[in-house]
């Protein structure tokens, strides 16, 4: 382990992480088409994990807590993808469409 | 919404899947009526355009004339031509291709799509019901671009001139470039015709 | 607008041809295709049609020699036996021994190179990088030297005539067979080391485009095809013409009537011509190469006649009609890569593209002698 | 005396330098390559090759480089614009960025990193993005056929890599490329590790895309795949990125397996030294990867597939499996080349009871007939 | 696995064979005698003037009708140097069609029209097909200079 | 600026614009296309925060794996080309409440009092000691994680599979 | 940490460089191929055929998605081997058999994969 002054605060970077959970937002509200949600959802996913990377380097370095957090994010994000887009498979084979709002009944 | 049969019939005209069409995307109601005007239109020949480069435009006249032969001579070494046999030629084409008179050694290189190709050798009789094909990748083929033409069916018609089908030399289509006459032509000859094409090339450097 | 209702849709149609790689010529199909599987062929055939038949017609029974040359320009000299054939059976021509003999040499000659083509050709189709062409081609350009050196012409030799030949071959005509035959078997066993046992080529082309022997027959197929799929029929032995009866060679017959027991045929057929040739050239005797007294002009009497030779892919057939006069009246081919080609469909449905292809090569069409 | 080791203390620059400098070799690298491919198909097929274009055609390919660069670009009219035109980006700058991480001798490499393998493989694994947006953006069928192929072959054999990757690193316990090559002072990984070489091998022909796995290019089926409608520059640079990727493949099967620059003579050798045994080593790849491309038959696409999924993916990690369990019960060395060995030969028995096929014979018939006898006069002989 | 060993191993051993090709513009390699490359006419030297008497036998022979001939009276018939009565005035041939089918060599009587058995028949790549029709001077030209060894059939 | 700084500023604004073209792009490969952007700026991120193994990890699992699945879902369903139905009405109502939050969030950032050293000393963290700490305090959610990816693979097969239709 | 920035700055200016590769020879391409304005030669190319009806980039078959599916989780499972591969005999016994026993995990979704025929090109 070795410590190195980059001068980068680290609200610099929870700044950045917060303007892409807030697109992230914007395109969870706006899109209609389920794959597109879903890429919101990663955008995300993905400010959360430059959250904890973030913290973990600057705070707590000697737990290794917030990287090994960010891989389980990764993990759970690929399982939730492939299993997600199964499930949007599946509906647009059914319904013919994969636009959310023709989707809202769970019953088929 | 509910699943629509017009889809097809809007998609359709757009993409022209009648393969007698012209390449031409005329609307049907443009179409000609009979089937001998319908027959000129296919006939009809390419316009050809072999289009202009910026740097003709933009560089001074004493830098153009290394810029050309620069390119003449890599154009000249490096003729791609397009993989398209038509008929009996063809296999004294290929033959010019393997082992024995293996055209690679002028750079002579045969690629599969006419994107990548500078040549397209029109080895055999080019029949009516194919000229519209050996139009569109003539016009697919990217500038600069030559034509050979092998053999007297590509020439004139040849054996089979006096047959309706047949179309009447190539020339009528599209512009030719060399002409190599043999029904067949050797390898050798169309290997003459591969040289006659380089000196033109570098003849016509800088021009267009 | 294309909507996204369309569930069931995942066809997609594409079009094989006229200009692609695969095609052996102007050939196209379109392929309608599931993912990579093909559910429906649609051959179109007719780029290359050119009026040999009609043509031939025209013009007297000489002259028209060089229209068959043309139509299966891979087998130049069995088309040019055939139709000499049936103008002699018309006319009651007699040929000279030596020029039968003759005629078996260059036909069997004529046979390897065709041969030879497809095998090159079929290595394409599987995805070799022009390795087996070129070797398939090596040996081609040596049996055509021998042929260039006896009628003058790389391809289209128009060197049977009605009645014999044009020209008594060179002198050197049997040490340069002999000196050939060597090399065409040692062209042979690259190709066959090359592809018959390389698991890759097994996987590609066995159990695929698999054709019954009754299917066989019932489409029509003849030739390799026929053969491959079970069936011993050979014109050679089975309808003999010429002098085939006087030489000992086998037929070589397939066992699963799939795609890579019709390469294994041909490279067998290419063995066995081999054989062919050397007996004939053991045997070649001296003598005229036309009959003695030929007409100038040859003028045939009324009549209609089929005269037909196992071409290279199968039974090449001419039927002549005369009413008369030095032309015929209706001059119709029998080609075998029209009547093989029509198996096509039943061959490839259900199969994949890649297969599509090297079904199709296996056919080993020539396009000319399919539109004519 | 070649100086390539620098240090200019300023890391813009020293970085700035390091990239022009592969940025050379790649340029010349690849149209070395392209013009040895050439005459390699050449000779296999016993012909010359390029001939004419400078000595021994020797400058063939810089004339096509000049050609393309002279030759109209087209975009089809349906084509989708950004994609079309990024496409041939998305697919070079991959294998270009990979080529950074690859030490070329002990103390030169543009950076050495500590996650060296790792970092090559998921950079390069970026690839297939390139082919997927040509294939889509083309508006061609053959196209889209043919970036479908390319993406699904791409990223199923990426698994195989890597996996035989992470054997190797076990056993040298590091990540990174120059210490995987000090640690194979002695003896190259490829002694050690056959099962591990093998899989590498194959998993790397196919992300190469060569033959017999060039289904997504295959010219007789889909007529070039992705690339059909480009022309001209953009074409060349998918083919500069393939021949690149040739370049990363055979340098990182080099290092990583036959001992890069260090083995069989030893890291007291000069710079020189260092460079031959290296480009000598990465040679010897290229030229077995051209020398099967020229003797394949290609895959068909469900092959391909089973081929990656059934036989090369459990085998690496059976070769896992067997390195951990030697390195953590503490077996001797040996015991890695005895496993993996046995492994590889367990592997080729399964392969080849799998693809075994049985030689196939014909009925010869002599149809009945008995050849007659020529009659009298012919056998006088011949002329 | 064998049967791709095979492979390997015999693409290898034709990489250590010779190569097979002709060096081509480099290198002509002999044309056989009967080589037909496109029909000339032959040049009586004894007499100085062509063999042919323009009987147009060839031209109603021809397939494809690529020749055009017309006769004239012989001047030198005149002069009683020759023996001609009629002799050629002008000959076409359209190389650009001519299907090198030999037909017009086998039926003109007076073995006057050859084919072309050099390189000379072959390398005749033009950049207009107009000019691919050879006028009588051009078909002439070959046998004049004594390019051409004969090879009349028969 | 350090060479830090600048590298921060420009991978920042890469990944911002990534994202903006993820929820902004008409054309839903586009917007994949800006995922993959954005996605590969975030990798950047994790390297200046000390954590290349991260940043590759990202490069492979993100940026290589997940989008060729996204990607291939987007062709699946064929949405490409439908501009109007992704992007809904209730926009404005969107941004209203993205600027909103991502305004409360960059604010509370700000005022805040972080641990760590102004000058944004970081420690960089080696892999090694990550892969030990991941196989011994982290071994269950490990081994659970491989359980999640288990069920996620049978369930999307099964899921998908299904209207094969055998 | 110094190090680790210098050599990631090469790998940006690596990307960046070959980007302004590409770029540059595209530019000097414009410059010097000629252009014209065929409209014909932009139509897509379908082997000399106008191309057949149907849009071209129309729907992929779903084994595309289920083999990238497995590649996912597989990459993943790559992603754990990494910092396994270099540390598992620090930690000990215990982290092989963890990895075993997840690589076994894995491995029986392979295998159920397998079963089902996905794996299976059809
Ligand atoms: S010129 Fe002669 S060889 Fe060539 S295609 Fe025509 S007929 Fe066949
Ligand atoms: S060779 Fe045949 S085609 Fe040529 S001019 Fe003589 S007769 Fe006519
Ligand atoms: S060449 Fe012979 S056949 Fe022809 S016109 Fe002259 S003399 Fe008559």
């Amino acid at each position: 382990m070795e410590a190195v002054t980059q001068q980068i605060p680290l609200e610099h970077f929870l700044a950045l992480s917060a303007i892409l959970f807030s697109l992230g937002i914007y395109g969870v509200l706006t899109r209609r088409n389920a794959v597109l949600i879903l890429m919101s959802v990663e955008l995300m996913l993905n400010a959360a994990s430059i959250n904890m990377v973030a913290f973990a380097a600057y705070a707590s370095p000697e737990l290794f807590t917030g990287m090994i957090f960010a891989i389980f994010i990764i993990t759970v994000a690929a399982a939730e993808v492939g299993l997600a887009l199964a499930i949007i498979l599946r509906v647009y084979r059914n319904r013919g469409t994969a636009n959310v709002d023709e989707v809202s009944d769970l019953k088929w | 919404m509910e699943v629509s049969g017009e889809v097809t019939e809007e998609a359709a005209p757009a993409q022209t899947p009648v393969e007698d069409a012209p390449p031409a995307v005329v609307p049907p109601s443009e179409r000609p009526e009979t089937g001998r005007e319908r027959e000129q239109l296919l006939l009809t020949p390419v316009e050809v355009d072999h289009g202009k480069a910026v740097y003709r435009e933009a560089l001074p006249g004493i830098l153009q004339i290394p810029a050309d032969a620069a390119l003449a001579l890599a154009r000249k070494s490096s003729l791609w031509p397009m993989q398209f046999g038509l008929a009996c030629c063809a296999i004294e084409m290929i033959a010019t291709y393997m082992s024995h008179y293996d055209l690679d050694r002028f750079g002579i290189f045969p690629q599969a799509s006419p994107r990548q190709s500078d040549v397209m050798i029109i080895a055999g009789t080019v029949t009516k019901k194919m000229a519209p094909a050996v139009k569109l990748l003539y016009e697919q083929m990217p500038n600069p671009k030559w034509v050979i033409s092998m053999g007297a069916c590509a020439t004139n018609g040849g054996p089979y001139t006096r047959y309706d089908r047949v179309l009447q030399g190539v020339d009528k289509i599209i512009p030719v470039d060399v002409y190599v006459p043999g029904c067949p032509p050797r390898p050798e000859a169309l290997i003459d015709g591969f040289i006659a094409l380089q000196h033109k090339i570098m003849e016509e450097r800088g021009k267009g | 607008m294309v909507q996204e209702q369309q569930i069931d849709t995942v066809d997609i149609n594409v079009n094989m041809g006229p200009q692609h790689p695969s095609t052996h010529g102007v050939f196209r199909m379109v392929l309608t295709i599931d993912g990579e599987r093909v559910i429906d062929v649609e051959p179109h055939i007719g780029y290359m049609h050119r009026g040999a038949e009609k043509l031939s017609e025209t013009m007297d029974y000489r002259a028209a020699i060089g229209y068959q040359d043309r139509t299966d320009y891979l087998t130049q000299f069995m088309n040019e036996q055939a139709y000499c054939m049936a103008v002699e059976k018309l006319l009651e021509l007699e040929v000279p021994e030596r020029a039968e003999y003759i005629r078996v040499i260059l036909c069997e000659l004529n046979r390897i190179s065709s041969h030879f083509m497809f095998l090159g050709a079929f290595g394409i189709d599987l995805g070799h990088f022009g390795t087996s062409f070129t070797y398939g081609f090596r040996e081609r350009e040596h049996i055509q030297d021998i042929f260039e050196e006896t009628t003058g012409e790389r391809m289209m030799y128009g060197y049977f005539r009605p009645g014999g030949l044009v020209w008594d071959v060179p002198d050197n005509f049997v040490q340069r067979v002999r000196e050939v035959l060597p090399k065409s078997l040692q062209g042979l066993r690259d190709i066959d080391m090359l592809m018959t046992e390389n698991e890759i080529v097994a996987a590609r082309s066995r159990g695929i485009g698999i054709m019954s022997a009754e299917d066989a027959i019932n489409w029509g197929l003849s030739g390799p095809m026929l053969r491959a799929a079970g069936v011993p029929w050979d014109l050679r032995k089975d309808k003999p013409y010429s002098i085939y009866d006087r030489f000992e060679y086998d037929v070589p017959v397939g066992r699963h009537g799939d795609v890579f027991d019709r390469y294994l045929v041909r490279i067998e057929e290419v063995r066995q011509s081999i054989r062919i040739v050397e007996q004939a050239l053991d045997q070649l005797p001296d003598g005229p190469i036309m009959p003695e007294k030929m007409p100038r002009r040859l003028r045939g009497p009324e009549g209609e006649v089929y005269a037909a030779v196992e071409g290279a892919r199968g039974e090449y057939g001419i039927y002549l009609v005369s009413k008369g006069g030095d032309k015929p009246y209706r001059l119709k081919m029998r080609s075998p890569s029209f009547c093989n080609l029509s198996a096509l469909r039943e061959m490839t449905v259900g199969n994949y593209v890649a297969d599509a292809v090297a079904i199709l090569g296996s056919i080993d069409i020539v396009l000319c002698c399919v539109d004519r | 005396m070649l100086t390539l080791t620098y240090d200019v203390g300023n890391i813009w620059l020293d970085a700035l330098l390091g990239v022009l400098a592969i940025v050379g070799l790649m340029t010349v690298g690849t149209l070395a390559l392209i013009w040895l491919e050439r005459k390699v198909s050449a000779r296999i097929q016993m012909r010359l090759g390029p001939m004419h274009v400078g000595p021994y055609g020797l400058l063939q390919t810089l004339a096509d480089a000049v050609k393309l660069i002279g030759k109209e670009d087209i975009r089809p009219r349906n084509a989708d614009r950004w994609i079309f035109e990024l496409a041939p980006f998305a697919v070079f700058v991959p294998v270009f960025v990979a080529l950074v991480a690859l030490p070329f001798t002990r103390d030169w490499a543009v950076s050495f990193l500590d996650l060296g393998v790792f970092f090559v493989v998921a950079v390069t694994g970026l690839s297939f993005v390139g082919f997927l947006m040509a294939g889509w953006a083309s508006d061609n069928k053959y196209a889209l056929l043919g970036g479908l192929r390319a993406a699904a072959q791409l990223i199923s054999y990426e698994v195989p890599l890597v996996l035989s990757l992470i054997a190797v690193s076990m056993i040298v316990g590091s990540l990174s490329l120059s210490e995987i090559v000090i640690y194979q002072g002695r003896v190259p990984l490829f002694v050690w590790q056959p099962l591990a070489f093998f899989i590498f091998f194959v998993a790397a022909l196919a992300e190469l895309e060569r033959q017999p796995f060039d289904i997504p290019t295959a010219e007789s089926e889909v007529v070039g795949g992705p690339f059909i409608e480009y022309s001209g520059i953009r074409w060349s640079m998918f083919f500069l990125a393939s021949y690149t990727g040739l370049i990363v493949y055979s340098m990182l099967g080099a290092l990583v397996f036959l001992g890069g620059w260090d083995w069989p003579l030893g890291r007291e050798l000069g710079l020189w030294w260092q460079l031959v045994l290296i480009v000598a080593k990465t040679g010897f790849l290229i030229l077995l990867f051209m020398w099967i491309r020229f003797a394949m038959p290609r895959l068909r696409i469900d092959q391909l597939m089973s081929y990656c999924w059934k036989v090369l993916i459990p085998l690496a990690f059976l070769q896992i499996f067997l390195n951990g369990l030697v390195l953590v019960y503490d077996w001797p060395d040996i015991m890695l080349l005895i496993t993996s060995g046995a492994g590889l030969l367990l592997a080729g028995y399964v392969i080849d009871r799998a693809v075994r096929v049985e030689p196939r014979t014909l009925r010869l018939v002599p149809a009945g007939r008995r050849a007659k006898p020529a009659p009298a006069g012919a056998e006088s002989g011949g002329t | 696995m064998r049967g791709i060993l095979k492979s390997m191993y015999i693409t290898m051993s034709a990489m250590l064979r010779k190569p097979v090709t002709i060096n081509y513009p480099s290198y002509h390699r002999e044309v056989p005698q009967r080589d037909r490359g496109l029909p000339i006419l032959l040049w009586d030297k004894e007499v100085d003037e062509p063999f042919c008497t323009g009987c147009h036998a060839c031209e109603r022979a021809c397939p494809v009708e690529c020749m055009t001939v017309t006769m004239k009276d012989n001047p030198l018939h005149a002069d009683e140097k020759s023996t001609r009565r009629k002799i050629i005035d002008e000959f076409w041939i359209d190389y650009g069609r001519c299907m090198r089918c030999n037909i017009c060599v086998e039926v003109c009587n007076f073995e006057a029209i050859a084919m072309n058995n050099t390189w000379a028949g072959h390398e005749l790549s033009t950049f207009d097909r107009n000019d691919l029709v050879l006028d009588l001077d051009q078909l002439l030209a070959q046998h004049k200079q004594e390019k051409i060894d004969e090879w009349v059939a028969d | 600026m350090t060479v830090a700084q600048i590298i921060f500023y420009l991978i920042a604004a890469l990944a911002v614009g990534g994202a903006l073209g993820v929820v902004l792009a008409r054309n839903a490969v586009y917007a994949a296309l800006f995922l993959i952007l954005a996605l590969l700026a975030v990798a950047g991120v994790y390297i200046l925060l000390g954590s290349e193994f991260l940043a590759l990890v990202q490069v492979l699992i993100y940026a290589g794996a997940i989008t060729v699945l996204l990607l291939f879902a987007l062709m699946l369903t064929r949405t490409t080309d439908v501009a109007e139905s992704m992007t809904g009405a209730q926009w404005p109502l969107a941004v209203v409440v993205s600027m909103l939050l991502g305004g409360l969030l960059i604010v509370t950032v700000t005022t805040s009092d972080w641990p760590g050293d102004a000058d944004g000393t970081i420690t960089r963290i080696l892999f090694e000691d990550l892969g030990a700490a991941l196989f011994t305090q982290w071994a269950v959610p490990f081994e659970i994680a491989s359980l999640v990816l288990f069920v996620a693979l049978v369930g999307a097969i099964v899921i998908a599979r299904e209207e094969e239709g055998e | 940490m110094q190090a680790l920035l210098d050599n990631y700055v090469a790998v940006l200016l690596a990307s960046v460089i070959g980007s302004i590769l590409v770029a540059s020879a595209l530019i000097t391409s414009r410059l010097l191929a000629p252009y014209s304005t065929s409209k014909q030669k932009r139509i897509s190319y379908e082997c000399g055929m106008l191309p057949a009806a149907g849009p071209a980039r129309s729907q992929i078959h779903i084994r595309y998605y289920l083999f990238a599916i497995l590649f996912l989780i597989f990459d993943v499972e790559a992603v754990f081997l990494f910092p396994w591969a270099v540390t598992f005999l620090d930690v000990g016994k215990a982290a092989f058999y963890e990895m075993v026993i997840f690589i076994v995990v894995l491995g029986a979704g392979l295998a159920y994969a397998w079963k089902k025929g996905v794996l299976q090109w059809k």
